[in-house]
């Protein structure tokens, strides 16, 4: 057995020392080299000096050398820094902050793109003149055009007019999107898979992840996305290679082009499609594709079987999750989310959940599809570790086995997040934004005020109302998963087609009725049985959610007590 | 019931296939000869004043100084109680079946006791038995005999007689170590 | 920008069709099918056909996934088991293919282009329109559809029952 | 599909493709067979069991086990050490239940020897404690692993974190935490530490309430019950005539248990019940019958503990470890004794040659008996069923092989 020796393992700690000092003169040097490069390639050229096609060039030098220099400048920090930067990461509540953070950070990155072309618009002098063509794509504003509309207002800054330039371009800002998009996702599977070991070790009374990162773990989902990327890459070579890997990314790719259609708050949308619920039906249904060929190119019989079960599973929960949908469809009367969620504002009563009983059970019917759908316990069958090794996943390993979970989590989060937005009200709060308004001038503080718009933007609606809602429900399916046994294969095509088939088609042609009875035809005595019903759903709500708040505070309190310390333990001699 | 009057049943409806009796041990149990074995069993498996239904254990035995192997078996009586909340009552009987050493042949019982299955299996595995009519049987060289169940299915000999030699290798696979390999095998 | 989206879709599709013909292995022809479908609903969507676009990914990528597993089932032997056409198979298909390689060109020849070219798209229709129509003009047309597609779910509901 | 495991399989044992006087599918399409390899590494099968599976789709035809992964020549060295130093050997057949094991073979040899006369009271009573507190210990495993098997990961962790206080019980006793070695010829190693008696009964009054904890979190679980209610389910003839023992055999609905039908180590003294399958959820003998048996047996075995508690108040001061135990010679005689393991009847063959070494060794393992009703009970059965049913019998391959 031959021992791995690293060089400055065997020097003294002198010499060690110095390799230290050394690493950060040079990144010093590094980092101070490339920031004068982008601050003299920015200040060289004033604008009107350069021809326009050069531009992007020179945005790419600046870009590129100051995200060097900064680069450089935090390795530095890092290296001269690193105990204080340990025992900050060690006492502070970093991993929800970095998840707020991003959400926040990733949403306002898909809502600027919007707000920044209207700006450069109004900045623009002479809009429509210079349709010059560069890369084949016509522009509107030139540098020249954009600082003296930031000279108008007062912005005497030549950079700012380089750094807007290029936003004017929507496949620009699409990509300023995307990005904010993408870092989005790729919050959610690691805050989620973090999430779900912290929530399984508290189902089970244990710690869960506690080392990596200080607090409670936080660092563990990049741990282990650093472990997987290093772990060997295995293809089995009886398998399929080519479909093996392609299987990957077929699963990968739709969640997050789901993503695309899905509106977090009215405007906070990529892309407003009028067909967005059928575009992400779409999406989730391509993902089975991928699991399939992951069964097959796995050449493994367990694979195969994980497979099939998925298809069998898919092709039956599909239906009754679609018709489940079809009812509050049915009530806003349009398939466009943000005019579903839109119709839903104003108060938890107006959520389509508690508008009568038929869209009540939809939802439950809609809940259970969708955990079918992600393969989530107690249906998750497909992976089921205890009969099938690991199904479908049974041949991979290494980063490709963690891209599954992305997936998987990302589909986990869009189904919460559509059940939010067509029957538990989307981004709407559950307070109507007038009492808000009131309560903000009763005490004082103007609603259009600094504080009063924060408490507006926090309480009134939005994307970060719409994030809590779905990791609420995202959280839900953690819970079952964690509590339920599994069910069995010919169960769960027994409950989709006999149970939940029926069950949903009644619903559906119910729902028709009730709403022909109550808006079109205006029947009174239907109108009073509606509203009393209403009524007793928005009770039960209540109730169920005072409950679940109830248990919460009761966990909380009793939290020694839960976790079941035997006290005299300690006293074993063994021990 | 105690076991001298298990054995005089026996002796009665069997007469000299019972071959001995020895009540004066820790063990009690009787002789029986090996090819009226299967009779016996099932007259002590149906019999209705002895309903032995439980086969706990076949253990084989190597005689090397008497060049007989023996196979024990401890048999169980589990009869319900009148009542539903009744414990069963309890009856334990032995029978040993001694064979020759080179030609180890005995009955299967696994037709009257599925439990004899898997024991008469380790039984021929560890010990060499060979029980005949086995319903888990395949065809060796010298016959049919139980398949093995411990051992691979190309294991040489039976590692439980007492003049087993462990071998050397088994496909290509050292199986000692070269310290074994010096030191004289017991 | 919409050009450069066409060609690259145009590009998936007709190399992925060329798959699915090149192809012996069944499972591998249906990706390529997914991979060609896929292309010409991306086609749709630069063409602004939202509904349409969607609606091909959601009926096509279903269809795909009972293709794979039919062709996981009937060829359960390994990944590497392809097939091979007959002779007559070949032949027809030429025969089928320079037919409908006739009717397109035949099609395309005669179509009046230079109409649409001028006239500006009407925007495309949205789902209310579409849904309208439907259930208006072509009443008749979706509901023989329907009809026909109950009468396959159950037929297939009869060959799958389990015969006792 | 190409694997090159089944295919060995198929060859070397030709007789896996038996044909069926079962119950044969009728087929409206031709459809094929598939061999499936289920183990020796599959996390449904506790350890190093092979089950190979004839399977029609999703429907299993024929299971057939292949044992033998874990085979240590326990028997073989038996002959070659005296029983005092067999004891940690015995550790390592059911390692979930080290304390029976050990019982089960100082019972034997004691019995042959004559020696069980002279055990006294005080160790007799540590004896019970120390077996019927591992029979929660293994019991706990067995209602962890089955919530498992049937995909249900929590009810796992809470019987291990019971188990964790019954394995420091064990720690503060004899100094091991799985392999203990500590019943052993004569009595046992080590009297009981200080306070044992105190700190075992708190224990029992923070374990009693728990096991309702696992009623309502699996036990009357729907989708637990769907999963496990008439399934598998072997009758009380079958069951004997398969040579089932232990929570097996009364999960079939017979009431049979030695500690009651032929008391050993002074069970007589003691009052408890013998739960048996009963058929609440589906047929008598079913998983969801065996299971239940061994959450209603933990309740019994902590009757027994309290009371044995109780009895060993007057005993302080008597000698746990006869001093004979390891200059014990074996007479010229044989012995088959059994005793009550969790998992079944445990018995042991010893022959003695009045040397101090055994002649044979043999132990008869309740898992090996046990599992042999997988072939009989996993036909015509889901896959997964497969799982819930070689979950039910609660077999240790360490037991099985040897």
């Amino acid at each position: 057995m031959s021992q791995i020796t690293l060089p400055w393992i065997e020097k003294s700690p002198e010499t060690l020392s110095g390799y230290r000092r050394k690493a950060i003169l040079l990144l010093f040097v590094l980092a101070v080299g490339h920031l004068g490069i982008a601050l003299v390639s920015l200040f060289a050229f004033k604008p009107g000096q350069l021809a326009d096609w050069k531009i992007p060039f020179v945005l790419a030098l600046v870009l590129g050398a100051s995200l060097a220099g900064m680069a450089f400048t935090a390795g530095a920090f890092g290296v001269v820094f690193y105990r204080i930067i340990g025992k900050f990461l060690r006492w502070s509540y970093v991993a929800f902050a970095l998840f707020l953070g991003g959400v926040v950070g990733a949403c306002l990155i898909v809502w600027l793109h919007a707000e920044i072309f209207t700006f450069i618009k109004g900045l623009s002098a002479a809009e429509g003149e210079h349709r010059v063509w560069l890369l084949a794509v016509p522009y509107d504003h030139t540098v020249r055009n954009i600082y003296a509309g930031l000279e108008a207002i007062g912005v005497e800054v030549p950079v700012l007019a380089y750094a807007l330039w290029p936003l004017q371009f929507e496949f620009i800002r699409d990509l300023v999107a995307l990005g904010g998009i993408i870092g989005f996702i790729s919050i959610i599977p690691a805050f989620g898979i973090w999430w779900e070991r912290k929530v399984s070790a508290r189902i089970q009374s244990r710690m869960g992840p506690m080392r990596v990162g200080g607090w409670h773990g936080w660092l563990q989902s990049p741990a282990d996305g650093l472990k997987l990327i290093f772990k060997e890459d295995i293809i089995p070579p009886e398998g399929d290679p080519l479909l093996f890997r392609l299987a990957v990314y077929i699963t990968f790719v739709p969640p997050i082009c789901a993503f695309l259609a899905l509106p977090f708050a009215a405007a906070w949308v990529f892309r407003d499609l009028d067909v967005a619920l059928i575009f992400i039906l779409a999406m989730l249904g391509i993902e089975v594709v991928g699991v399939i060929l992951a069964g097959w190119a796995s050449n493994n019989k367990w694979a195969v079987y994980g497979s099939m079960r998925e298809a069998c599973q898919m092709v039956s929960y599909e239906i009754p999750m679609g018709m489940s949908l079809l009812i509050p469809i049915m009530m806003a009367g349009s398939l466009k989310l943000t005019d579903i969620a839109g119709a839903q504002a104003g108060g938890f009563w107006n959520w389509f959940v508690f508008a009568n009983p038929w869209c009540f059970i939809a939802f439950f019917t809609y809940y259970c599809a969708a955990l079918a759908s992600c393969k989530r316990a107690p249906f998750d069958l497909p992976e089921s570790e205890s009969e099938l090794v690991a199904g479908f996943l049974t041949e991979y390993s290494g980063f490709r086995w963690s891209l599954f979970f992305f997936g998987e989590y990302a589909a986990m989060f869009i189904v919460a997040g559509l059940a939010v937005i067509l029957f538990l009200g989307g981004w709407s709060s559950p307070i109507p934004e007038a009492w808000i308004n009131s309560f903000l001038t009763a005490v004082g503080a103007s609603p259009d005020g600094f504080f009063g718009t924060l408490a507006r933007g926090l309480l009134a609606g939005g994307p970060i109302i719409f994030v809590l809602k779905a990791t609420f429900l995202f959280y839900v399916q953690l819970w079952v998963r964690w509590t339920l046994p599994r069910v069995r294969i010919d169960q769960v095509l027994y409950a989709c087609v006999q149970v939940m088939l029926p069950l949903v088609m009644v619903l559906l042609l119910a729902n028709t009725l009730w709403i022909l009875g109550t808006d079109h035809l205006q029947w009174g005595w239907l109108n009073v049985i509606d509203g009393i019903l209403h009524w007793i759903l928005v009770g039960i709500g209540v109730i169920v959610a005072l409950a679940i708040l109830c248990i919460a505070l009761y966990g909380f309190k009793n939290n020694k007590r839960l976790v079941g310390q035997l006290a005299v333990v300690d006293q074993l001699p063994g021990s | 019931m105690a076991p001298e009057e298990i054995a005089n049943i026996l002796k009665d409806k069997f007469g000299n296939k019972i071959t001995g009796s020895n009540f004066e041990t820790a063990h009690p149990h009787v002789l029986v000869e090996a090819k009226s074995w299967l009779e016996v069993a099932r007259f002590l498996k149906e019999d209705p004043g002895l309903t032995f239904n439980l086969l706990r254990s076949i253990s084989a035995v190597d005689m090397l100084e008497d060049d007989e192997l023996i196979a024990v078996y401890d048999l169980c009586a589990c009869r319900p109680g009148d009542r539903e909340t009744d414990m069963c009552a309890f009856d334990e009987f032995c029978v040993k079946v001694k064979v020759p050493r080179n030609n180890p042949h005995i009955p299967s019982v696994a037709n009257i006791w599925s439990a004899a299955d898997w024991h008469e299996r380790e039984a021929y595995d560890l010990m060499g038995i060979v029980f005949d009519e086995h319903p888990d049987s395949v065809m060796g060289v010298e016959g049919r005999h139980p398949r093995r169940i411990l051992c691979p299915d190309d294991w040489d000999g039976y590692p439980l007689r007492k003049d087993y030699r462990f071998p050397m290798e088994y496909h290509g696979i050292p199986a000692v170590t070269e310290y074994e390999q010096t030191r004289p095998v017991h | 920008m919409d050009d450069l989206a066409f060609y690259i879709f145009a590009a998936v599709s007709l190399l992925s069709a060329i798959g699915i013909v090149a192809s012996s292995n069944i499972v591998r022809s249906a990706v390529c099918l997914l991979g060609t479908l896929g292309g010409v609903a991306c086609l749709y969507f630069v063409l602004d056909a939202n509904l349409l676009a969607v609606i091909q990914l959601i009926v096509y990528a279903g269809g795909t996934l009972v293709l794979m597993v039919f062709g996981i089932m009937l060829t359960s032997k390994s990944p590497w088991v392809g097939f091979r056409a007959t002779r007559g198979q070949v032949a027809g298909a030429v025969l089928v293919a320079i037919l409908m390689a006739v009717g397109i060109s035949t099609l395309v020849l005669t179509a009046e282009w230079s109409q649409s070219a001028n006239a500006p798209l009407k925007t495309s229709p949205s789902v209310a329109e579409v849904g309208e129509m439907l259930l208006t003009d072509y009443l008749v047309p979706f509901e023989v559809a329907s009809v026909l597609l109950l009468v396959v779910m159950i037929g297939a509901a009869y060959l799958a029952r389990t015969e006792k | 599909m190409k694997t090159d495991a089944v295919d060995i399989v198929l060859e070397s044992q030709p007789d896996i493709n038996v044909e069926l006087n079962g119950s044969q599918i009728q087929h409206d399409l031709p459809t094929e067979e598939m061999l499936v390899n289920m183990g020796p590494q599959h996390p449904a099968t506790h350890g190093v069991l092979r089950i190979v599976l004839r399977t029609d789709g999703e429907m299993v035809l024929e299971a057939v086990p292949h044992i033998g992964y874990l085979h240590r020549c326990a028997e073989k060295i038996g002959e070659t050490v005296a029983p005092y130093q067999y004891i940690p050997y015995t550790d390592r057949m059911d390692y979930l239940a080290g304390m029976n094991n050990n019982l089960g073979f100082a019972l034997a040899v004691e019995k042959l020897t004559g020696l069980e006369q002279e055990i006294s009271k005080r160790a007799t009573y540590i004896r019970i404690i120390f077996a019927e507190l591992n029979r929660i210990a293994s019991h706990l495993v067995a209602f962890g692993t089955y919530g498992l098997d049937i995909g249900a990961i929590t009810p796992f962790l809470y019987a291990f974190r019971e188990r964790e206080y019954i394995l420091d019980l064990f720690e503060s006793a004899c100094g091991a935490r799985l392999t203990y070695s500590y019943i052993t010829i004569g009595g046992v190693t080590d009297d009981l530490p200080d306070k044992f008696v105190e700190i075992c009964s708190e224990f029992l009054d923070y374990f009693e309430p728990k096991v309702k904890e696992y009623n309502n979190l699996l036990s009357h679980n729907h989708i637990f019950v769907k999963r496990t209610a008439d399934i598998g389910v072997i009758t009380g003839e079958e069951a004997l005539d398969y040579g089932l023992t232990g929570p097996v055999l009364r999960g079939s609905g017979v009431r049979w248990d030695l500690r009651k039908v032929r008391p050993h180590c002074s069970y007589d003294e003691f009052e408890f019940d013998v739960p048996v399958g009963q058929g609440l959820k589906g047929t008598v003998g079913d998983c969801w019958d065996r299971y239940i048996v061994r959450i209603q047996e933990m309740e019994q075995s902590v009757k027994i503990i309290r009371q044995a508690l109780e009895k060993l108040r007057g005993t302080e001061g008597q000698d746990v470890l006869h001093k004979k135990g390891k200059t014990i010679k074996l007479p010229d005689d044989d012995i088959y004794f059994e005793i009550e393991n969790p998992r079944g009847q445990l018995g042991f063959y010893v022959q003695g040659n009045g040397a101090a070494i055994p002649a044979r060794v043999k132990a008869r393992g309740p898992s090996f008996c046990n599992l042999c009703v997988t072939d009989k009970v996993c036909r015509d059965v889901l896959l997964a069923d497969v799982a819930a049913i070689i979950g039910s019998l609660d077999v240790v391959m360490g037991e099985v092989d040897r």
